[in-house]
Order: structure tokens, then sequence, then C-alpha cells
């Protein structure tokens, strides 16, 4: 060792005494914060950690009614998957439906009862007490019942079936109030009343996809939004390829392809409003040719002597040679199957049309038949159709309103404000009701106009049950079960209305303690249908068994017999359908479509949804306007371009998307997007073509046509990148999706040379 | 004129020197800490002792951590499991009182979590637990510990078996026990 | 031989070069805190914003995966091409005008190399994991995947830098001695340090050239392989338009065409500021010229040939790559890089332009952008263009990425600073080599008595 | 057995043809585009079980979705003639898999089930197998993905949450697969049965056009579509010999 002066020395001891404290630190610094084990203390016993636990409920995101299984860990709901006992679904779920657990977790959620701040504007809300909230109503409902004044007040619901139902009815009742409106914006009015007119029953049949060999569909998107999509998708899959030499054929008829008319072997664009003059073109067809041998052939004759083809053809835009040979083919193909609905019920003439797909049905003898229309039986549970509200049953309450002659407005679930176009003035007529009421669970544009707002669980939490309208063709029925504790101080809507009924005095005849103590006095009477072998079990067995399997079903099945009434036979015909606006000054029909993601708006506060492309345009987040490239390419519009859509009503600006099968004289806009409110993810995003809807009416039923605005396009110079996540949507001859003529044998597995070796399992 | 490269060196050496001890040092400082104030035995709320339990009195492991045999996680037991029994056992123990207070109030026990994996490795305690490989073999001889460690000793205490939550270790007892497929990276990645 | 090294003596040459060393301006100092401030600012702080934030600061996106590092890399590996590879065959073939300006050369090779380097670890999503595609024996008995181009790349680039490195400084040590014995104090040991005790016998001098033809050898086709790796990280992909058989030799043209051009570029800097007129001549930068055309010739051809394969291959594919190359989105890049790579370097037929300096200047500089855009359009053009057009998409760099690229350049001058003055920017024995002995003046007058 | 001589051995029994079929499974993914409606149900279902973020308007719009599962849509002819095919396009499971040979730390590799392997931990980021896969599956981790509180509540504990600077992609329900095996394991069965364990897009898809199984069972529900005279590949020219088969349109 070499001699160390001190000065050195003593360098050499700092250095070492600094960097064994830097030693020391660097590991104290890398240690990682404890984790923690909570443990339960008191464990339930359907719970073990790290294990899955599945509950079978319903979906409640649009009105088809699919049964679903949610898969929960630990209390948490992970996943949510069709429940293949439930006939409605078999196991299929559609993309709104899987994300029901964003609406659950959804971090814009009402967390507590809030009462509007003082003389506040909309939206400036302070939290209270359930009691104190409860109370607020519940006093102004007795007081009201007391003086015998009742009908001054309203309850306004999406619409619901089962027996929440039966108990917002009987608890509207007690009130002695006539004003309980069910209002969705997509509810099929004039399809009740085409059935009303036609079978004399204001329901809905049951469309045997799965076993038809022909469907025409008239607007109906019934993959997409139409009444049950999963069930029909899972008809339309069945229908192709899934048994040996079975392929039905899909014939689609609208002026906009649509999901269906993509999936279809041939669309068929007629113009807006005149498909139920084809579909008469198609019956007179049938008729003439002899297709037809009822004993009415005659009536039909005499009926249908205007409609023929050419005629038809002049009207419809669609020639005559393909009006006969779908009308051939539809007669020669059992079972056939005719469907109407969508933009082709949304008309002036919605209620006929429909009908003349009826007629259609009815010349093709498809009523009654597998593969064709099966009826019904009564639903085992309470329906709701019979409340549900019309556009001008809407613009009457919202003038009762405005006349005060409303004093109190409850409203569950739905949300007017934002699907009715402001003709209607529905927000302006909340603020004349001294006392408006929300049940929902996000402060969506109506529940910002409430003064107080009671926020109820999400389906994931709360009690209910539902009887799926259109049934299967039996009856059928389901109980939706909470799949985790509820996360905020929320209450069912049920149990909510419950409270509210005892408040106000009529618990001697509403006395059910809470929702699913009111669903088990109900669903006892079912049980009691039940054979005697159902019913050897006790109840409870039963009702176990029910929230087990998800479902219950009966095998009574409606009548095959039908007699159609001959005066129908006379008072068939469709007029022209009637548009507000000049084809002068607007040039182009508005076809605002249910968007696949969002339904009615309802999905818009989705992350998944908002992320999910569009599947027909693939763009995400915001609003476009479709227009046919021929169109565009006369008015110089290229991809993204600003447009403002001008209606009689209104005015909209929104980039163009060039759409390869659209009319040219028709636009179209999904409805949706354009939020104000509704949390971070849905407000102001894209445009609301609901906004500049004209109050054009179908007179039978007082719906909306809402395919009957006409508008005008004027380019603003103005451009914006539509954020889409395709690319190119053209293969480029690539081959990439790879077709094959129906029946030719093309290249089997063994060409493919795959490896395979036999295994014994 | 001088070429060799000695005297240079020697100019160096000092330099050279201190280099060296701050080294040391810091290799010497993380070493201790490491051994003096180890993070993986940390106080516990209750301290709980696993050798009264699983040492003197033999209480079996599965008897409290009941999850082990049926699903992936082994799961600490709820606090009605240790009342169940501390009711009537050495009730006036000032631990138990604490434990009873937890009770008494319905509040969880706050466990600190001692053995812990990335959350990229899914591991099942449920394979391991039906295949009959010893809690011990991964966990160490938890019934001698009065607090639970996360130790590096084999079963029988002889040997360091390599640090047990590395993945060298599971690879090893995988290839000894042939386990199928026990070397691809899906089964405990994914 | 050129005139005006005979009016040198070697004492002048000694003291030129150990002037560069020891005296320093406040030029030098103004220029080292320029380049040095402008690396911390335009590359390392973007870069931790990248670690920390993401690869997301920059812009690559779902086709283009790859951009604007990676084009990078390759440019910087191309430009290491130029010193070593080419001192390497000059010394081989024994050109003495080479003398002059190799080591610069081989300097740049290096400090290229460290730059590139540097930018895998920009590249990468997770570069603190970046050490498990270097083979060695761990717990988790995980090798890396030997079939991966990219896993040769680290070994070659690897292997690169070492070799240039033992070469540059094995080529030094006598320059080191030299320098040695005229300066003091500090720098005396360090020199001592590095000359290794040189002495000058003939027994050194005869192995050190024996070991530097050696390594010379050895390195050529190391260079070579370096660039045909680093072109198969692409054309061992199925990539339409990078799926190549010619990636390979067109890589290493294309490199050693834009190190070459970049040495003339340091060569004309040498020469300005270190005063080295009289040792980086005419006649440097004229050989170089020819040099220069003879690479941008053949890298013109490869490129016409290329062009040709992808259109008589007539698959929807490679039609689509090649048009969206010469007339898609990046389509003005495309005939910008031709006008610099392939029709200015024409000028260098004349003899005029070729010894005139500043045109040289400009026309290196003009060749080093064009090939860097190539870098660049080889990844953007053919990843946004690839077998599913609904995946389409462009990509478009960042502002991140730009400024790491400015702020590389910047790093490279920062170490290049740092170099010539530590090491002797010129190889004196091997410039003496090149000059007439003088005459010597006899020590003592000859006493005439006979023993 | 030297190092070298061991990593030769495996480097040649692994490209003998042939390898996988020692081995019990070979997944297989069928997809009838026949059936296909596009109503992109698959991809919520995927998003939903493999804790795939969203990223937002803005990171969309620069191209960095994340879908592990996406469907694809090319639009035929022209108004009123015009045509729109969907097809669903997911990690095709290569048994020649060229993002596998680039991988320069073997994060991704083939794996005994015939399944192409993503082990996120190992991952470094090169960003390579992404280029080299020509059917544009993989999506890379340009940063760490949030959650809105309590959206994360959501979080399939059975998968691991990606972190910046990785890549990943379709993994056929890696989780589920594994819990099938499980489940076969425990009432001591050889091989998990046809029809036990579905993917996510697959259980959800409304008109059954995916179908998902064990190819070496002859019995297979898959095997049967797979033979089916309609059944193509996509990109087969590039001999990538992938797992996922597509069951033609029918023109009618």
């Amino acid at each position: 060792m070499p001699n160390i002066d001190r000065r050195e020395f003593l360098k050499l001891v700092g250095a070492g005494g600094v960097s064994v404290g830097g030693g020391f630190m660097l590991r104290e610094a890398n240690k990682d914060q404890p984790e923690y084990l909570i443990p339960h203390v008191l464990a339930p016993e359907d719970f073990s950690s790290g294990l899955d636990t599945f509950y079978n409920s319903v979906c409640s995101m649009c009105p088809a009614g699919c049964g679903i299984s949610v898969r929960t860990r630990e209390g948490r709901a992970k996943k949510i998957e069709g429940n293949p006992a439930h006939p409605v679904s078999q196991g299929g779920l559609c993309t709104l439906g899987q994300a029901g657990l964003q609406a659950l977790y959804n971090p814009d959620r009402l967390t507590a009862p809030m009462r509007r701040a003082g003389a506040g504007d909309a939206g400036s809300f302070e939290e209270i007490t359930w009691e104190q909230g409860l109370k607020q109503v519940g006093d102004r409902l007795d007081l009201l019942r007391a003086a015998r004044r009742g009908n001054r007040v309203a309850l306004l619901t999406q619409g619901v079936r089962g027996h929440l139902a039966q108990l917002l009815e009987s608890f509207m009742r007690q009130l002695g109030s006539s004003r309980l409106l069910h209002y969705d914006f997509d509810h099929p009015h004039t399809l009740y009343a085409a059935n009303q007119q036609f079978f004399g029953e204001s329901r809905l049949p049951y469309y045997d996809l799965a076993n038809t060999r022909l469907l025409l569909s008239f607007g109906a998107d019934y993959l997409n939004n139409w009444i049950s999509p999963v069930h029909h998708s899972l008809g339309f899959g069945e229908s192709r390829q899934s048994r040996p030499d079975v392929r039905a054929r899909f014939v689609q008829i609208e002026p906009r392809m649509s999901i269906s008319g993509a999936a279809a072997d041939e669309w068929i664009p007629a113009k807006p409003g005149t498909e139920g003059i084809l579909a008469l073109g198609m019956a007179h067809h049938i008729v003439a040719e002899g297709n037809y041998s009822g004993a009415d052939r005659g009536a039909w004759t005499t009926a249908l002597a205007d409609y023929t083809p050419d005629a038809v053809a002049e009207q419809t835009g669609v020639p005559a040679t393909t009006i006969t040979r779908l009308a051939d083919s539809f007669a020669d193909t059992a079972p056939s199957l005719a469907i109407g609905g969508g933009a082709a019920g949304n008309h002036s003439n919605g209620v006929d049309t429909l009908v003349a797909v009826n007629a259609l049905n009815y010349l093709a003898a498809n009523i009654g038949q597998e593969g064709g229309l099966v009826f019904n039986p009564e639903p085992a549970g309470p329906a709701s159709q019979q409340h549900q509200a019309s556009y001008s049953a809407m613009v009457e309450l919202a003038e009762a309103a405005r006349q005060g002659e409303i004093d109190v407005l409850i409203i569950n679930g739905t949300n007017p404000v934002f699907t009715l176009p402001p003709t209607a003035e529905f927000a302006e007529a909340l603020a004349q009701i001294p006392l408006v009421v929300s049940l929902s669970s996000f402060l969506d544009e109506t529940t910002a106009l409430a003064d107080v707002i009671l926020p109820s669980h999400t389906y994931l939490e709360s009690w209910g049950d539902d009887f799926p309208e259109p049934g299967m063709g039996f009856s059928v029925g389901a109980v939706s079960q909470p799949v985790v504790s509820p996360l905020y101080n929320t209450r069912g809507t049920g149990d909510i209305i419950l409270d509210l009924a005892r408040r106000m005095g009529a618990s001697s005849v509403i006395p059910w303690q809470s929702m699913e103590e009111f669903l088990k006095y109900g669903w006892r009477r079912i049980y009691q249908r039940g054979d005697a072998q159902t019913l050897a079990q006790d109840f409870d067995a039963f009702w176990t068994s029910v929230l087990k399997a998800g479902a219950w079903g009966e095998t009574t099945s409606g009548t095959t017999a039908f007699s159609l009434n001959p005066d129908v036979i006379a008072s068939i015909g469709v007029a022209p359908p009637e548009f507000s606006g000049s084809e002068e000054d607007y040039p182009f029909i508005l076809h605002p479509y249910l968007s696949a993601n969002f339904h009615d708006g309802r999905g818009a506060n989705l992350p998944w949804m908002q992320e999910l492309p569009d599947p027909m345009t693939s763009v995400v987040y915001g609003s476009w306007v479709e227009v046919n490239p021929v169109t565009a390419e006369q008015m110089e519009l290229s991809e993204g371009d600003l447009v403002d859509i001008q209606s009689p009503h209104g005015q909209l600006r929104v980039p163009v998307f060039i759409y390869p099968a659209i009319m040219p004289n028709v636009i179209a806009i999904p409805i949706g997007q354009g939020h104000g409110e509704y949390g971070r993810y849905a407000k102001d995003r894209g445009v609301n073509p609901i906004e500049i809807l004209s109050p054009q009416l179908e007179p039978i039923t007082g719906n909306l046509a809402s395919s009957a605005t006409r508008v005008s396009l004027t380019a603003t110079g103005g451009r914006v990148k539509l954020v889409k996540t395709s690319g190119v949507s053209r293969d480029l001859g690539r081959d990439i999706v790879q077709h094959t003529g129906a029946g030719v044998e093309v290249s089997s597995a063994v060409d493919n040379s795959i490896p395979i070796t036999e295994v014994t399992t | 004129m001088n070429v060799s490269i000695v005297p240079a060196l020697k100019v160096l050496r000092p330099a050279a020197m201190l280099v060296i001890v701050i080294l040391v040092g810091l290799v010497l400082g993380y070493w201790a800490n490491a051994t003096f104030v180890p993070g993986n035995s940390p106080e516990q709320p209750i301290a709980f002792s696993h050798k009264i339990h699983a040492g003197d009195n033999e209480v079996p492991c599965l008897y409290c951590h009941t999850q082990a045999r049926r699903s992936p996680s082994a799961g600490v037991p709820a606090v009605s499991k240790c009342v169940g029994c501390h009711l009537e056992v050495a009730t006036e123990k000032p631990q138990i009182r604490l434990l009873m207070s937890y009770w008494e109030n319905r509040e969880p026990i706050p466990w600190i979590k001692v053995h812990d994996l990335p959350d990229f490795v899914q591991f099942t305690h449920k394979r391991h637990v039906l295949a009959n490989i010893e809690c011990q073999t991964c966990h160490g001889p938890v019934e001698t510990m009065d607090r639970i460690t996360v130790s590096s000793r084999a079963v029988d205490g002889s040997a360091e078996v390599g640090h047990p939550w590395k993945m060298g270790l599971c690879l090893s007892c995988h290839r000894e026990n042939e386990v199928v497929n026990g070397t691809d990276c899906l089964t405990c990645h994914k | 031989m050129t005139t005006e090294t005979f009016k040198l003596g070697y004492n002048d040459i000694h003291d030129d070069v150990v002037r560069s060393i020891v005296k320093t301006g406040p030029k030098y100092y103004i220029a080292l805190a320029t380049a040095g401030s402008i690396t911390l600012l335009c590359f390392f702080f973007p870069w931790f914003y990248q670690l920390y934030y993401g690869i997301g600061a920059a812009g690559m996106n779902h086709p283009g995966v790859w951009g604007t590092y990676l084009a990078s890399f390759i440019f910087w590996i191309g430009l290491s091409h130029s010193g070593t590879l080419l001192s390497c065959v000059l010394h081989l073939t024994n050109s003495s005008w080479r003398k002059a300006m190799y080591r610069s050369a081989e300097a740049m090779t290096l400090f290229s190399l460290v730059v590139a380097a540097t930018y895998v670890m920009v590249h990468v999503g997770r570069p603190w994991f970046v050490h498990w595609a270097v083979p060695y024996p761990n717990q988790m008995e995980l090798w890396p995947n030997f079939r991966s181009p990219l896993m040769f790349d680290v070994m070659a680039i690897a292997t690169y830098i070492t070799g240039s490195t033992i070469f540059i400084y094995m080529g030094s040590i006598p320059d080191f001695a030299a320098v040695r014995d005229r300066t003091s104090g500090w720098r005396n040991t360090m020199y001592t340090l590095l000359s290794l005790g040189w002495r000058g016998t003939d027994k050194e001098w005869h192995r050190l050239h024996w070991a530097y033809t050696f390594l010379a050898v050895l390195i050529i086709p190391l260079a070579v392989s370096v660039h045909s790796i680093v072109s198969w990280d692409f054309a061992m992909s199925i990539v339409p338009s990078l799926h190549q058989t010619i990636f390979a030799p067109y890589f290493v043209v294309g490199a050693i065409y834009s190190g070459t051009a970049g040495i003339v570029t340091v060569m004309f800097v040498l020469r300005k500021t270190m005063g080295f007129e009289q040792y980086i001549t005419k006649v440097h930068f004229d050989n170089l010229g020819k040099l220069l055309l003879v690479l941008s010739l053949i890298w013109t051809y490869i490129n016409g040939v290329e062009l040709f394969t992808a259109w008589y291959s007539g698959t929807s594919e490679e039609y689509e790559a090649l048009g969206y190359k010469l007339f898609g989105y990046y389509a003005w890049l495309y005939w910008e890089m031709i006008l610099f790579c392939a029709v200015a370097p024409l000028l260098m037929f004349s003899t005029r332009f070729r010894t005139s300096f500043v045109p040289m200047l400009i026309l290196s500089i003009a060749i080093n952008i064009g090939m860097f855009t190539e870098r660049f359009l080889i990844i953007a053009t053919s990843l946004s263009r690839q077998y599913l057009p609904d995946a389409w998409g462009v990509y478009v760099p960042s502002l991140v990425e730009i400024s790491i690229m400015v702020g590389s350049f910047a790093l490279f001058t920062t170490l290049f600073l740092v170099f010539v003055k530590i090491f002797p920017s010129v190889s004196m024995y091997e410039v003496k080599e090149t000059m007439a002995t003088p005459k010597m003046e006899p020590l003592a007058p000859a006493s005439g008595s006979p023993a | 057995m030297s190092f070298f001589s061991r990593f030769m051995d495996g480097w040649r029994k692994y490209r003998k043809p042939g390898y996988y079929e020692e081995f019990d499974y070979h997944w297989t993914m069928a997809i009838d585009l026949d059936k296909c409606t596009g109503c992109e149900a698959c991809m919520t279902a995927c998003q939903a079980e493999n804790n795939i973020p969203v990223v937002g308007e803005e990171e969309v719009a620069r191209g960095r979705e994340m879908q592990w599962i996406r469907v694809e849509r090319y639009w035929e002819g022209e108004y009123p003639n015009a045509k729109l095919n969907f097809i669903p396009m997911m990690c095709q499971h290569c048994d020649a898999a060229p993002c596998e040979t680039v991988c320069p730390v073997a994060a991704t590799y083939h794996n005994q089930d015939g399944l192409n392997a993503q082990i996120y931990n190992r991952c470094i980021g090169t960003r390579a197998c992404a280029v080299y896969c020509p059917y544009e599956v993989r999506y890379f981790n340009y940063y760490d993905h949030g959650w809105d509180s309590p959206l994360e509540q959501q979080l399939n504990p059975d998968v691991t949450v990606r972190g910046k600077g990785v890549m990943e992609k379709c993994t056929f329900c890696i989780q589920r697969i594994r819990q099938a095996k499980d489940m076969a394991k425990d009432d001591d069965r050889r091989r998990v049965q046809d029809g036990e364990v579905q993917p996510a897009c697959v259980q959800t898809c409304p008109t059954k056009a995916l179908v998902f199984g064990n190819r070496k069972d002859r019995e297979s529900e898959v095997y049967q579509s797979m033979t089916d005279p309609r059944n193509y590949r996509v990109l087969d020219e590039l001999n990538t010999d992938s797992s996922v088969f597509y069951l033609k349109k029918v023109d009618a």
C-alpha cells in the first residue's frame, strides 16, 4: 500500500461515507409502495375471490329485450354476454348491449338526488337527501290526489314493459290521472296501426326470418335497429348457410343502403315514401298473373286495378321488369316474407304503406305460416304499447303544460328534449310546469331542465322484468336482477314509484315495499298459469329457477287461422307521400336514420360507442351527411367539405361523406349525435338531424313523418378532416372479399394442403 | 524524454483510488439497506403470527386460505373467520382485542401484501395446490415465521434456492416436474 | 504528389497539428457551446419527454409504425460507411492522397455510429429493456431471437463500432507520441497513456503497418455486411416495394455515396477552420469528386432498376406502391431526392467543378439531404400502401421527431469538436511519408584523423 | 449438449413442416362472409374482454385507433348497383408468421397450440412485427392509456393491461382457452371439447358467422367450416399459412 498523506486520506474517507449513504438511499428509492389485502368482514356465501359469477338478466339498452348473462368478479361487472337460454338473443348480443357496462360505470352518472339551485339556470343543481327529494314530490302528489286533481300530474317514461309498466299504470290510476305516456322516438306506431287495420289486433306478429326463403324488406333495417335486431340477425344467419342447401334470398327496398341493405342479396332504391305503392304494384302483378287464387280474388283485382307495374314504375322509379320479377319470385317461393317499417313507415302515408306490405304477405299466403308471419299469443305479463305516445300526443302534452294544466311531470329515462323536433316546443313547455321530476341516471337534455332529480339505478343494479314484444310466437318472459350492488346513492325506478305511492297515501292499493316484492307478487300469477309439472315445485323454487335460467317460456302459440275482413281490401291504396317544402327551394329529401351505435342517441355517452366506427362509413366521433357521388360531383363536393343543410324549420352544418349507395336526390344524416348535455363523451359532438325536421304528420296515428322533410344543400367552402378508421374502401382487384356463385364448387380444403392429423378426444 | 506510461499511471493513482473507494461505498450502502431494512417483511396492522397458528397449533394453510384449492387467488380469510375461533381462544391478548375492535366496528383489516407478483404474471394457486405442491415451496417456511417474510430458503431450510419470486424458479420447477407446455410463455403471461 | 507539401518541413507539420490541439481560440469555445446547447435542447430534452410520455410524442401511427427515427438511423449508419471503409480501401490501394483526410474520415465513422446507436434507443418503445436484444445467459432462460434481422443488426453494429474504434486508435498512436513529445502537464500525461509508450523503433513501425493493413482488410467486409444487414431489416419483410433482393447492394452503395459526400463536407470545414489549407487540397476534392460521380451513377442505376421491376411485376400491390412513390402524398420529396442525388451530381463531370471548393461543399450537402429523404421515403411510402387498402394511412413526422433529427446533427458536431482537440486530426506521420526527406546539416565537422 | 447444437436442434425442429402436428390443439377460426352483416358486435365484445383502451378522437384522427378485431369494408360497383362487402380482420395466427421471425427478443412466437403469442412484458417496442405483418392487425401502445374512473372497474382481471411502448394484438382470447384447459384438467380430460371455449367475438356474433375450435378434432364445427368448398384465406398467396379461414360470399 503506497503511503497516503492526511488530506488524501480524509478525502477518501469523506467520499466513502457519502457513497455509502448514496447506495443506501438508492435502494430505499427503488422500493415499491406496499399493496394492501382488504378482506371481507363477513364474506357473502356466493363470493369467492378470483372466480367468476354469472347473473342472468335482461338488456335494457334498446326495446328488443334480449336476455343477457353478466360475468362478475369480486362484485364488479366485467362482461355482458348473450344468454343462450333466452329465445330472443340465444347467446348473441349487439354492440350496444355489450356497452351496457359503460352505462353502469359511466363517469358522468348522477350519484345522488338533486334539486334545482335557487332559480338557477339549467344544469346548476344542489345535492339533497332522498328524504328531502321524495318528500317534496310526494307531498305535492298527496295534495293533488286529495284535491282530486290528480290529472294535473303527468308521467312520461321510456317504453317499459312488464310489471314496471303495470306499476306505473296503477300508480297513475291511484292519482286519477290519464296522463301516462310511454315515449320512444323509434316506436313503430304506423306498424301497430297497420296491423290493427289488417289483422284486427294492435300487436306485432313474429317474423320468422329463420325459416323464410325470400325476404322483402320495405325500408325496415331489421339487422340494425328495427324492433329486435339481434333476433333478426340470428334468423338471418340461420337462413344463410346454416343448413345444407338452404339459403334464403334477401331483398332490401330503401332510398339509402342500410346495414340490412348491405347484407341483402339485392338492394333496390325506390323513391322515398313510395315503398307502399311498389308493394301494391307487386300485389297487382301477383293477382293479375293468377298467382293468387283466393275467394276474394275479384275484390283484390278491383282494389289493385290502378297499380299496374308500369304506373308503379313511373311513381317509384323502380323498373317494371324488376317489379314483376320480384312479384313472381315472391309468389313462387314458399315460405316468403315481406316486412315494412323504418323510413317507409315514417311518411305521410306510413300506415297505408305497411298495410300494403301486409297485403303482399296475405296474397302470398305467408300469414300464420312457418317462415312467414306468426301471430303471438297474449303476452303473459303486462304490455305497454297502448300507452305509447305519438308525436302529436307529445305535442298535446306540451300544449296542456303551456295552458298550465300540469303541475307535476315525472320523467323516467326518456329524453324528449333531444328526440322531439324544436317545433314541438317541449323545452318551453317544461319551463311552464311547476315541478318537473326526472328519474334519469344521467344528466341528459331533459333532466337538465328538471327541478328535482331522483336518479335511478341502471338496469344492471335494479329489479325488473320483461315480456318481449313481439314474442317469439309463444309466450316469453324474463326477470332482470341486480348483478352488482348499487355504485351510488341511487334507487330503482320501481322503488321510487312505490315510495311515492306510499307518500301519497295509496299504500292500501299499492302495498309493496320494494320492486322485488312486487315482482314476486306478479310472477306468482305467472307461476300459477303453469301446468301440473311446474306447479309441483313451490313458487320459490320456480322463482329461483327463472332467475337462474334468465328466461321463462310457455308452449302456448298464437292463432294460425286468419280470415281477412273484406272491407280492408276495398280500403287498400297508398297515396303518394307529402313532403314539407317545395321541390324548387329544397331539392333534396332528408333521410334521418337511427345510428347503429347510438340508437336514438342514448348510446352517445358510452366511450366504446363513440369510438366504434360506423359500420357503413367507418366514421367515429361525429356526424356527417351522406351524398350520392354523382350529386357530389355536380356540386363539386368532396369528403369533409362542410355544407349547410337548410330545411323549412332549421339549419345544420355538417361535413360531407360521399356515399355510393344513396339516391341522387336523397341525403342521409344519422341520428344520435349532437347532444347539448349528456356527459363528457356525448356533449357538443356532431349534429342532431331531428332539430330540422318539419312537423309533418301521418294522419291516422299522429306519428311524426320523420322522413318527409325536404332540405337544400349549400357548400360553405369550409372543410374538416372527417375522422374515420378506414383508409381506402375499394379492394383494387386484390380479391380480399371473395365471392362465389350459388352452389358452384370451388377449391376444396385439400387444395389448401392444411396439415390435419387425427386426434382422439 | 520519458516515453514510459508508468509515471503517467502514478499521476493517475489518487483519482483511481477515489473511484474505487466510491464504488465500494455504493455497493456497501446498497447491501446494508438490503440486509438491515428489507422491504419484504412489513409491520402488519395486527401482529398475526403464522408460527403460532400454522406452526405450534398446526392449523392447515387451507383452513384459512380456503380459496387456494379452487381459485387462482388464495384469498385472505374474512375477519369473521378469525373471530370464529377467537371468541373463545386467547380472548384476553391485546392483539386479539385489537382484532375484536376491528370486528365490532365492522372494519376490514388492511393487511399489507408481502408476496406480490407483477401484474403481467397470471399465477393460479388452484393448479399448484391440486398438484400437491407444498405452500412452503414458494412461500418459504411460514410456519416458523412470526412475521411473514419473503424467504429464499428451500422447504427443508437447507440451501438457498434463489429468490422464489423470480421467473427462473418457476421455470426450473416446471422443468423438473415436466409440466405440459410448462415453459410456454402463455402459461403465465397473457 | 502535389507541390504545396514540399514547402513544409517535418516540424511545420508537427507545429501546425499540435497548435490545432493546444491553442484554442474563443471561436472554438463558442462553437462548442452552441453545438452542445443545441444538442441538449433539441436532442436530449425532447427525447426525455418522449421517454416519459411514450412514443406517441412522435408522429407514428397505425400503418406507419416506423418513421424518421429509423430513417435517421439508416442515414447515420450510411454516413459512417464513408470513413473507415474509404480509408481502408485507399490504404490497401496505397493511394497517397488519402493520407491527409483519412483520420477525420474515420472519426466521422465512429461518431455517426455512436449517433446511430443512440437512435436505436430513441426508436424503440421501451429502451430500458433494449439489452434483451443482446445474447447473455439470464435467470429467465431467455435468448434473443437469432432469426431476426434486427438481432443481426445489433451484432453487426456492435462489431463495427469496436472495429473502427481500434482502427482509428491504432492509426493515431505514433501521432499521440509526437504530440506527447511537444506537450506538457496533464496533456503530456494523457498522451503518454494514449501513446502506450511508443518509441518509434523500426520494429514498432513494422508491427504497426502490419496490424494496420490487417485491420483494413478485416473491416472492409465488415462494413459491407453492416449495411447489407441494415437493408435486410426492410428487405426481409413482405411489404410491397420493401421486399427486394437488390436492397443490400442498394443500401451499401447509398451508404458509401452519402458517406463520401459527408467527408467532402467535413474536409471543407476542417480546412477552413483548422487552417489545414496545405494538407487538404484541390487534389483531394478532385479525387473525391470522381468517386462521388461514380457512386451517384451506380445509385441512379439501381433506382431505375427498382422502378422497372416494380412496374414489370404488374401486381396491384407493387403497382400501387410505385404510383404512390412517384405521384402520391410524398411525391415532391421523391423528386427532390432525384434532383439532389441523381441529376445534380452530373455537374461533377467537369473538372473545374470538382476542383472548386464551395460548389463541392454545396453539392455534398445537397447529396446528403437527398440521401436522408431517400431513407425517409423507403419507410414512409411503402408502409402507407400495403396489402389491405382499408388499413392504408399516411405518416407525418411530429415536432419532437424533427427536433430530435436536428439535435442529432448537433450531437455529431459536438462529438467532432471534442475529437479535434484530443486527436491529431491530420495523420502526421503519413503526411510525412509523402514528403521528400529534407537536407540534414552534418552534426559536427568531420575531423580528418582516421582511427 | 452444447448450447449451439441445442439451438440448431431446436431451429431444425421448429422449421420442419408438420412440426405442430404432434400437439393436441391447433386453434382455428372460420368466418362465414355470407353471414357477416358488419354489425361490429365482435369489436365491442373484444374491447370489453381484452381491456382495449379508448384512445379518443384526436388519437384516432392521427391513426392510433386500437382494434384487435376490426371490420373492413370494401365497396363494389357504382350506384344503383353499389354493393358493400364487410370482412372482419384480426390476427390470423399464421403458422408461418412473418412477425415471429423479425422480433429480436422473441416477444412474439408460435406456441404448440398454433397460437401466435404476443408476450407484452417481453416486448421492447421495435414495432418491426407490425411492419412485417401483411394483415395490419398489430396495434402499438403509443402511450399509457387511462380509464376515466370508475370505468376501470370493468377491466378484465385475467388480461394484462398493456403499458406504453408495447405491441398488442388478438390472442384468440387466450385467457378463455387457458380457463377451458383448466376445466378439462379438473375432470381429467386430456383435451378441451368442441364448443367449450369461444373467444368474445365468436360468442357474441348475432348471426353466428364466426366459428372457433380445434382444427385437429375432425368432429369440430370449425373443421367442418374450414373444409367447406367456399373456404379461402386472405392473402394466401403470401404463404403465411394463416389459421383464420374465410368462407366466400355467395352471389345470388
